[in-house]
């Protein structure tokens, strides 16, 4: 066995599987703070599958994309909070 | 060679994935969920990542993986304190389970200062 | 949302994500990125900024309103695609340097344009957090 | 997997329309969005798609010799996308707006405008 | 200061080097004029940071932190995957004697890296740190781990 | 013939918008830059319109890649005579604004934005490529959004929330029509699109496509049943943004139609009936619409729906003689309309109202002023030999050899309902004894402007009032242009030469 | 010539600029321009006498075969002749009627306009520009009518004729292109010599009935005449000129014009008789029960319009001649007869027949003037008027089965006539003088002598009619009827039966005269046929087609923009669904499809599921988050599928939108299901049946070959010619940079969008 179908046959469907049971937690929620870190865990869990990805497909490019996504589920999460604790003020 | 620590390194942290995954849907409260997730998820990346770094054996390659590593080890923390904190606010409540709560009452409710002493 | 924690990630975090942004700028006639992405992921890090430290101290960073890199940046991209109408040439038509640059590559109206674009980005996406904000 | 594409299409363009048809403004929006993206993925999958192989020329190359993705249909989309980020963001505001002069999220309210006399 | 300044360019030219993989003398003059020029953007009052003559410490801490991390892992690991939870949770409050925004900051991020630990918030007066633990078994046990682990740890280096 | 210049339209009026950015907080500067530079594009618009009447179809390729692979602009007859009606509208817009726009929407960006609006529509006239035409669409209508909106009243919000609103919706079926169009084709340039377009056997698809881009576009141009967005909105705005509108941006949906059916799809039978019917229906719409209302603005939406009518019928009939009606209809409109909105915003400036029941007296106090407007009011109504008459002539005349009987029925119907109620508004608002209305405090009327401003808000309507005279009364002009244009249409193999060259690009 | 017609409309052009001159005594000066313009005319009546026909061509749209063509013949010349003279008088006349008035210098711009239109329309050789004058003669009239705009009833006047007439000119408009392309020229001589080709024409019946409505709209005949009283509302002038004389006569001028061309049918002539009879009745009984004198004279010219109509309709030499003289005759003594009412109104301040009387000794000239004009009109020989009954009645007898019925009508009708004639011409000066109106004096007498003149005219023309006889009528008849018999106007014809009818015509109208006294308890009575009246039943039809506009125009534009969005989609739906069904065969080649991983199909699921999720949620922030979702799906269906530029940008952009909606939806109110569960099933239903279309349609177009040209020579030139490597990056910057930098252009105008949005405030106080 080769790398590739390691990883083709057995990685990615565990990385799929996970993002599959994160998601689970994204829609019961129940609080948006539940949301929130669910939507944060599935971005994190892209980044596992984008690495894996430009593995298999021999790629080196698509890990640039996994250094956004890290930026982006960082910038999310904040923004949640930001947008949780200001409605807390406010009301 | 690398083959196998690739494969290593990715099995370990798809594992570790794996159990960020149960975890955020098994934990009975946000901050253990929160708990759980950060650090397992963190380490299962990196270890991924690290093993991309290492397939592609081009320096170029594994210094860009490091510095992805590290901005994850550096943001990762930052983003659970501050959902966990906003959640405190929100009045998330705790495990039913949980034994202790110091900071129960420590925040202003008003300025959202947080108050070391009673 | 003033935090220690996240205001000291923050200071940190500014010139990094800057630093990428400019990399992903750069290499992006040769791999994914350009101008669009650049722009938008240095804008994410002055959002960052002032969700940490308050929109006021990221203002002061920045000592001009944001909304001036927008004319700035059309000018650069518009001079960069009308330059060839100077030389009887079609709009956009790219003119290049003879010599590639160290680091940057080979170097044309096509990065200039890039440039050009990176700025209006971050010029637009700050201009609408920032107002927004500001009028939350 | 085009078989996939052409149902998800289908339920964004849907599930936009539907959305589009409700009485809430925020409504409205999300399904401008959930149509943008049907219309994005749409070009996407006529331009065909073709798995792993991004239309970036190899540094060793001086062109695209093998099969590649078709690069048009991603130029595009990239534009569309961003077009319509500007769009919706402003499309944002004016509902953030309009509620704030109207008091109301309810789209029925606003037909003053379309009434004979006025 | 004008050390720090110094040293603060060197090492984000480095990183400049680095993320874009050119390992060459005129890769990293632009690296250094690139973030010259974002230092002086950015430019606030820092504390002064001495990069480069704790470097033994640093790599001592970095195999503790590991160790910790895995250790913990395991921990929760099995928390997790059995049906049964083992923990008992709560939110103790801790001391601190790191000062500095960087010392308070990287300990408290240390502590949320480590599995079972999450550090919620920094009182105003930065006196203390909350944080939320699952496993309290001994409140005065706890704080005296983090204290004699992580912080001691960190304030060796960092000072 | 290549031509690099052709794009000058767009790129001077970028430049003039970035400029004009530059000067953000200097009103006045912005005044004096925006009439300077609406004056230059006039010039460029008036050479533009000579080069391509002399030497023929001129062409751009941008970044000097050559079609189909690059975007390709090209300047015909009908594309440089739509950038010179926007050029005379833009400019006759640019100079009431100067007067009538009050200092806080100026410095909120409304001149660069106005100039960003032009650019657009000069884009969308030149493109000679499906999906940037899409894109200038966009610039069209997200600075027509800003416009719209700008100084954010409520009437203006709740209007544009359903201009916005039709025109997404209008964008996104416009762009799965490309997203289709393209799967099918494989290029975007429309010239290249005319000749693989043909060779397609699924002829059934192309149908299909063609349904997508006529609603795209008949949202855009506001015929039935799309219309709706227009008379919710129109009115809301300050009189001379309307006017823009009015004037400018349905005749851009219609300008598209045209272009796309005359070259990408030939109707068949079912599109060319169809398109016939829609016709009937929005001339039908608009004008019971306009007989109802009191606002003269929204009398002037809805003779917009009205009048679109006509040109698409010229469309549907598909005639030289009926698209020479549409093309001379689509000049005279996009003047005359424009004239119509500035006129409406003279008429509040001096009353402080546009209800036609308060109004009153103008006639009496301002016969000068009445004796100005009423040129394009009656040119709108088509009382010979003013424009409208024209282009009514060759429609009639076109369904007639036809056989488009009932359509003649509708257009004369349409005409009619057009006189009723501009003689209407006349004896309402000219002739009526003025009504005592209380002064308006939020209101600077006429009389309180400085002499400049006054000139300012005259200056225009006089111009397109002498312009429209001039459609009218030297018919001839305007009709061998529309014989140009009507036969660059109907016969597209001059474009398509101008823009693949000579010799065909297919293996 | 060109000059000559235009002239009117130049003086109308200056009339602004000189406005000041004409309201001090410049006004004067004015007639001398119809007064040149009749000894213009008049110069060339010799030439016409000898059956020439002048013509003038000037181009104007040759492209279109549409000319400023001229042609004069002996009705031209005729109409000309009364255009200008009776112009002229008119013109002088109004220097005192409106002396002091306001806007007496608009005043005479109309007229100035109106008169240049009403030469162009008679002189106009090219059916078109016909048209055209035919078109200004209209508006003339809208702003004559509308004069006195400050009465709401002149207003509404002006409107009712405008619009009827307005109808009517659209209708003829068609009708002129029918005609046409029918006869393959816009000039009327040129059809002329296609007559039979157009006769035979299958669009000849829409033709005819096309000018028919225009004529019949604009020389008020029933249906249509009930504009014409209202237009009574214009300063006598007006009427005089505009309402007796020459605009209404402009519809006998066309049905006449056109008779040699599409006259002779059945069609022609009996639609004519039965409206022209119709219409002389109805009016003439009309008439007698008025009491205001401008509304009789107005019934009784709508009479006349309609005996003209008649006389065509005949269409025998005989009738034809009696139309050509009748023209004149009535333009004569029924313009004389508005003129004395505008000086009784103007001296007395009243029309009111029951009240006025006596008026001769305070204005003797004046009463004769009248005196003849009514005589004239009541046909008493030596009379000009006597000629032209005679010729009618000459006519009626001679025409075969219907005579009897015919002449009747036209007896019944000039027995009315004359008691009108009686009532307006003679009532007013006969009896004693009332108190009220002693101080009465005789007006200046550019207002008396006009109508003198007219009324003599009548009687000169009675009395030798061998005047007009060869110069005008008889190139008047050849004109009519296309040959060139002779005729021969004479006063007596000997004792003969029209003789007869003559005189029982008379007597029956001065009998009537006595018994019956109009009176407001009469007119009273007749007020209640107007419920059946064609005015009645127009603005019946008005109002309904009001009410239908209002359904119409609330159905569709109801105000909800949800429903506007459903009849759009609708419709969308509609034709794709027809078209697809139509021409579209359902066929899908699985060989050509790429496989299917579990990865790929789990992140479809979770997309699916999150659509679902986003559209049923009942959160707002949900919804938002889960929109980010299906957004991070998209990113990595384009990453899997070779596109990392686009999951960058997707990725960046996706949490942007949702960062700007969080930042937004934090100060909305709650997000709340307004619309019921049926609507909600039916929006359902259509969005899942047009979901499904665009399904089929893709699946569809992906069983189509594409053509690669454009990608290969991207892949082939990214790096050689563009030295670029990424080649999205390249088509971004270079190939189609011209998109980037619209599309950066509309991220600056949406930002520059949301600060004015957020930023600017309108203070009310502040002024616009
Ligand atoms: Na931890
Ligand atoms: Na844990």
């Amino acid at each position: 066995m080769s790398v590739y179908d390691y990883l083709y046959y057995i990685i990615l469907p565990i990385l799929a599987v996970s993002i599959l049971i994160i998601f689970i937690r994204f829609l019961i929620g129940p609080k948006l703070s539940d949301r929130v870190v669910a939507l944060d865990l599935l971005l994190t869990t892209g980044i596992g599958i984008i690495a894996v990805y430009s593995i298999i497909t021999n790629q080196p490019a698509f890990l640039d994309i996994a250094m956004i996504l890290a930026l982006i589920a960082f910038l999310g999460t904040v923004a949640f909070a930001y947008y949780l604790e200001k409605r807390e003020k406010n009301d | 060679m690398t083959e196998i620590i690739v494969i290593i390194l990715s099995s370990l942290g798809a594992l570790f994935i794996l159990l960020a995954a149960v975890g955020v849907v098994k934990m009975p409260d946000l901050y253990l969920r929160i708990s759980v997730t950060t650090k397992a998820a963190t380490l299962g990346i990196g270890l991924i990542l690290l093993g991309a770094g290492i397939y592609f054996s081009d320096a170029a390659i594994l210094a860009r993986v490091i510095a992805i590593i590290v901005f994850m080890l550096l943001t990762a923390p930052v983003g659970a304190h501050m959902i966990g904190r906003a959640s405190y606010f929100t009045g998330v409540k705790m495990w039913k389970n949980s034994k202790i709560d110091e900071l129960e009452g420590k925040y202003d409710t008003k300025s959202h200062k947080l108050r070391s002493e009673d | 949302m003033k935090t220690i924690i996240f205001k000291t990630a923050s200071t940190y975090l500014l010139p990094l994500l800057i630093l990428f942004s400019v990399f992903i700028l750069l290499r992006g006639h040769y791999l994914p990125g350009g101008g669009f992405v650049g722009g938008l992921i240095a804008s994410i890090a002055f959002v960052i900024h002032s969700f940490a430290n308050g929109l006021e101290q990221t203002k002061s960073l920045i000592k001009f309103h944001p909304g001036f890199l927008m004319p700035i940046g059309l000018c650069i991209a518009l001079l960069s695609g009308a330059a060839p109408l100077l030389v009887g040439q079609s709009f956009m038509t790219g003119l290049w340097f003879e010599d590639p640059l160290p680091v940057i590559g080979m170097v044309g109206s096509a990065l200039f344009f890039d440039t050009g674009v990176y700025l209006v980005v971050i010029g637009v996406t700050l201009t609408i957090i920032f107002t927004i904000s500001e009028t939350l | 997997m085009e078989l996939l594409l052409v149902i998800l299409i289908g339920l964004l363009y849907a599930s936009g329309i539907f959305m589009m048809l409700r009485r809430s403004m925020v409504k409205l929006i999300i399904g401008l969005i959930l149509l943008g993206n049907g219309a994005n993925m749409l070009i996407f999958l006529l331009g065909r798609i073709v798995k792993g192989k991004p239309p970036i020329i190899e540094s060793s190359a001086k062109m695209l010799t093998e099969i590649y993705a078709d690069p048009v249909p991603q130029a595009l989309i990239l534009t569309a996308i961003v077009i319509s980020f500007g769009l919706q963001s402003f499309a944002i505001i004016l509902v953030k707006r309009a509620y704030k002069i109207t008091d109301t999220d309810d789209l029925d309210e606003l037909n003053t405008t379309d009434e004979i006399y006025e | 200061m004008i050390k720090t300044k110094f040293l603060s360019n060197l090492l984000l030219s480095l990183i400049w080097v680095a993320i874009t993989g050119a390992f060459t003398v005129e890769n990293f003059v632009f690296g250094f004029a690139l973030s010259f020029f974002l230092l002086w953007i950015t430019a606030t009052d820092r504390r002064e940071n001495k990069y480069f003559n704790r470097i033994p410490k640093l790599i001592g801490f970095v195999f503790f932190f590991l160790y910790e991390l895995i250790k913990a892992n395991i921990e929760v690991a099995y928390d997790v995957i059995t049906p049964k939870h083992y923990m008992e949770p709560g939110i103790v409050k801790i001391p601190l004697d790191a000062k500095s925004d960087l010392e308070i900051t990287l300990l408290a991020n240390l502590i949320t890296l480590t599995p079972g630990t999450l550090s919620l918030d920094v009182s105003d007066d930065r006196k203390v740190l909350y944080v939320h633990a699952m496993y309290v078994k001994d409140r005065a046990e706890f704080v005296a781990g983090i204290k004699n682990g992580f912080e001691r740890r960190l304030l060796e280096i960092t000072r | 013939m290549n031509n690099p210049y052709i794009i000058l339209p767009v790129i001077f009026q970028l430049f003039t918008a970035v400029l004009l950015l530059f000067f953000w907080f200097r009103v006045n500067a912005q005044r004096l830059i925006t009439i300077i530079c609406s004056l230059i594009s006039l010039g460029i618009a008036i050479w533009l319109l000579k080069e391509v009447y002399q030497n023929g179809i001129l062409t751009m390729q941008a970044g000097g890649w050559k079609a189909p692979f690059g975007i390709t602009f090209v300047a015909d007859v009908f594309s440089a005579t739509m950038v010179l009606l926007t050029a005379i509208s833009g400019m006759a817009v640019a100079i009431f604004s100067t007067g009538s726009i009050r200092n806080a929407r100026l410095k909120f960006g409304y001149f660069p934005i106005l100039n960003f609006l032009l650019m657009g529509l000069n884009g969308a006239f030149l493109t000679g490529d499906i999906f940037n035409l899409y894109v200038w669409f966009e610039i069209i209508i997200i600075a027509s959004f800003v416009l719209i909106t700008i100084g954010g009243e409520k009437a203006q919000i709740e209007g544009a929330i359903k201009y916005v609103t039709m025109n997404l919706l209008a964008s996104a079926i416009f762009l799965t029509a490309i997203a289709i169009l393209y799967g099918m084709a494989g290029s975007l340039n429309m010239a290249d699109l005319s000749e693989q377009v043909a060779q397609i056997e699924n002829r059934g698809l192309v149908n299909v496509v063609a349904i997508l881009f006529l609603v795209g576009f008949g949202i855009k141009s506001a015929i039935f049943p799309l219309y709706f967005w227009l008379p919710a909105s129109y009115h809301t705005p300050p009189p001379a943004i309307s006017a823009i509108f009015g004037g400018l941006l349905t005749k851009v949906g219609v300008y598209a139609l045209l272009r796309i059916f005359t070259l990408i799809f030939i109707p068949d039978a079912f599109l060319s009936n169809l398109l016939i019917v829609l016709a009937a229906m929005t001339i039908l719409s608009g004008g019971l619409g306009a007989i109802l209302q009191v606002n003269m603005r929204k009398i002037f939406s809805y003779l917009i729906v009205c009048h679109i009518g006509f040109m698409i019928a010229g469309l549907g009939i598909y005639t030289e003689l009926a698209l020479v009606g549409a093309i001379f209809y689509l000049i005279h409109d996009i003047i005359v309309k424009t004239n119509l909105f500035l006129v409406s915003g003279l008429i509040f400036k001096l009353k402080g109202t546009l209800n036609i029941e308060k109004l009153g007296g103008i006639y009496k106090k301002y016969p000068k002023f009445s004796l100005l407007m009423a040129i394009p009011l009656f040119s709108l109504v088509g009382i010979p030999p003013l424009s409208g008459f024209w282009a009514k002539l060759f429609l009639i005349q076109g369904s007639y050899l036809e056989g488009q009987y009932t359509l003649i029925g509708f257009i004369l119907l349409g005409s009619f309902l057009t006189l009723w109620v501009i003689a209407k508004v006349w004896s309402e608002v000219f002739w009526k004894d003025a009504v005592n209305l209380p002064k308006k405090i939020n209101v600077k009327y006429f009389r309180e402007l400085k002499p400049l401003k006054q000139w300012a808000m005259v200056i225009p309507i006089v111009l397109l009032a002498a312009t429209s005279l001039y459609i009218g009364l030297a018919a001839e002009h305007i009709i061998l242009l529309s014989k140009q244009i009507a036969a660059e249409l109907i016969d597209p193999s001059a474009y398509i030469e101008a823009v693949l060259g000579s010799k065909t690009t297919m293996p | 010539m060109i000059i000559a017609i235009l002239s009117g409309f130049i003086v109308a052009a200056l009339i602004p600029l000189l406005s000041k001159f004409i309201k001090s005594k410049g006004s004067i000066l004015l007639p001398f321009l119809p007064m040149s313009l009749f000894v213009y005319f008049a110069s060339y009546l010799p030439r016409i006498g000898k059956g020439e026909k002048l013509s003038f061509v000037y181009e104007w749209v040759p492209s279109f075969g549409i000319n400023l063509s001229f042609h004069l013949d002996g009705l031209s010349m005729l109409f000309a002749l009364l255009i200008t003279g009776i112009g002229t008088l008119v013109f002088f006349y109004t220097f005192s009627y409106l002396k002091g008035h306001i806007y007496l210098d608009r005043f005479y711009g109309y007229l100035s306009m109106f008169m240049a239109s009403m030469l162009g329309l008679v002189l106009s050789d090219n059916i078109i520009t016909l048209f055209i004058f035919w078109e200004l003669t209209s508006i003339s009239s809208f702003f004559l009518i509308g004069f006195n705009n400050d009465d709401p009833k002149s207003r509404k006047s002006a409107l009712l004729a405008l619009s009827i007439t307005g109808m009517g000119g659209l209708f003829l408009l068609a009708g002129m292109l029918l005609l046409g392309t029918a006869g393959g020229s816009y000039s009327f001589q040129e059809l002329l010599s296609n007559g039979n080709l157009i006769q035979a024409h299958d669009n000849y019946g829409w033709i005819i009935l096309l000018v028919f409505l225009g004529a019949f709209t604009k020389s008020a005949q029933f249906p249509f005449h009930f504009w014409l009283p209202g237009a009574m509302k214009a300063p006598t002038p007006v009427s005089t000129y505009l309402h007796s004389a020459t605009m209404v006569k402009a519809g006998i001028y066309i049905l006449a014009r056109f008779t040699p061309l599409l006259g002779g049918t059945a069609e022609w002539n009996t639609t004519l008789i039965i409206v022209g009879a119709v219409t002389m009745v109805y009016a003439a009984i009309h008439a007698i029960f008025r009491m205001d004198m401008k509304s009789i004279l107005a019934y009784s010219t709508i009479s006349a319009l309609g005996i003209l109509v008649f006389l065509i309709g005949l269409g025998t030499e005989e009738s034809l001649l009696a139309a050509c003289v009748f023209i004149l005759v009535h333009a004569l003594y029924k313009a004389t007869l508005f003129l004395i009412t505008g000086i009784v109104d103007h001296e007395t301040g009243t029309r009111d027949v029951t009240v006025l009387g006596g008026l001769r000794k305070v204005m003797m000239p004046v009463a004769i003037a009248a005196g003849l004009a009514a005589l004239s009109n009541a046909g008493a020989p030596p009379f000009f008027g006597f000629i032209g009954k005679d010729l009618i009645y000459e006519a009626t007898l001679h025409f075969g089965d219907w005579a009897y019925l015919l002449t009747g009508a036209a007896i019944l009708t000039n027995i009315c006539l004359l008691f009108a004639g009686l009532l307006a011409g003679y009532k007013p000066f006969a009896g004693n003088l009332p108190a009220e109106f002693s101080k009465v004096h005789l007006p200046h007498p550019t207002m008396w002598v006009p109508p003198l003149i007219l009324a003599v005219l009548g009687l000169v023309f009675g009395l030798f009619p061998v005047l007009i006889e060869k110069n005008l009528i008889q190139p008047v008849f050849s004109s009519l009827t296309n040959n060139d018999t002779l005729i021969h106007l004479k006063l007596w014809h000997g004792f003969n039966v029209v003789l007869g009818l003559s005189m029982l015509t008379l007597t029956l109208g001065v009998l009537l005269y006595w018994k019956l006294k109009p009176s407001e308890a009469l007119f009273g009575k007749t007020l209640k046929f107007e419920l059946f009246s064609p005015q009645t039943i127009a603005m019946l039809f008005g109002r309904l087609f009001s009410e239908f506009a209002k359904l119409w125009t609330g159905f569709f534009q109801n105000g909800y923009l949800r429903n506007y969005v459903i009849t759009i989609l609708g419709f969308l739906t509609i034709l794709l669904g027809y078209r697809l069904y139509q021409g579209v065969n359902f066929y899908v080649d699985t060989a050509k499809l790429t496989e299917l991983t579990i990865y790929e199909v789990i992140v479809v699921l979770i997309m699916i599921i999150s659509i679902i999720f986003t559209v049923f949620s009942k959160s707002r922030l949900v919804a938002v988050a889960s929109l980010g979702v299906i957004g991070y799906s998209i990113c990595l269906i384009f990453l899997f599928y070779s596109a990392p530029d686009l999951a960058m940008t997707q990725f960046s952009i996706d949490t942007l939108t949702v960062i700007l909606f969080v930042l937004v939806i934090y100060n909305l109110p709650k997000y709340k299901t307004f619309s019921k569960r049926r609507v909600r099933v039916r929006d359902g239903i259509l969005s899942v049946f047009f979901g499904t279309l665009i399904a089929i349609l893709t699946l569809e177009v992906l069983s189509e070959p594409l053509n690669r040209e454009t990608s290969i020579f991207y892949a082939e030139s990214a790096y050689i010619l563009a030295k670029g490597k990424n080649v999205v990056n390249v088509i971004l910057v270079d190939f189609r940079g011209l998109d980037t930098i619209v599309e950066i252009t509309v991220l600056v105008i949406a930002a520059i969008g949301v600060f004015s949005l957020l930023k600017l405030r309108l203070k009310s106080i502040e002024k616009e």
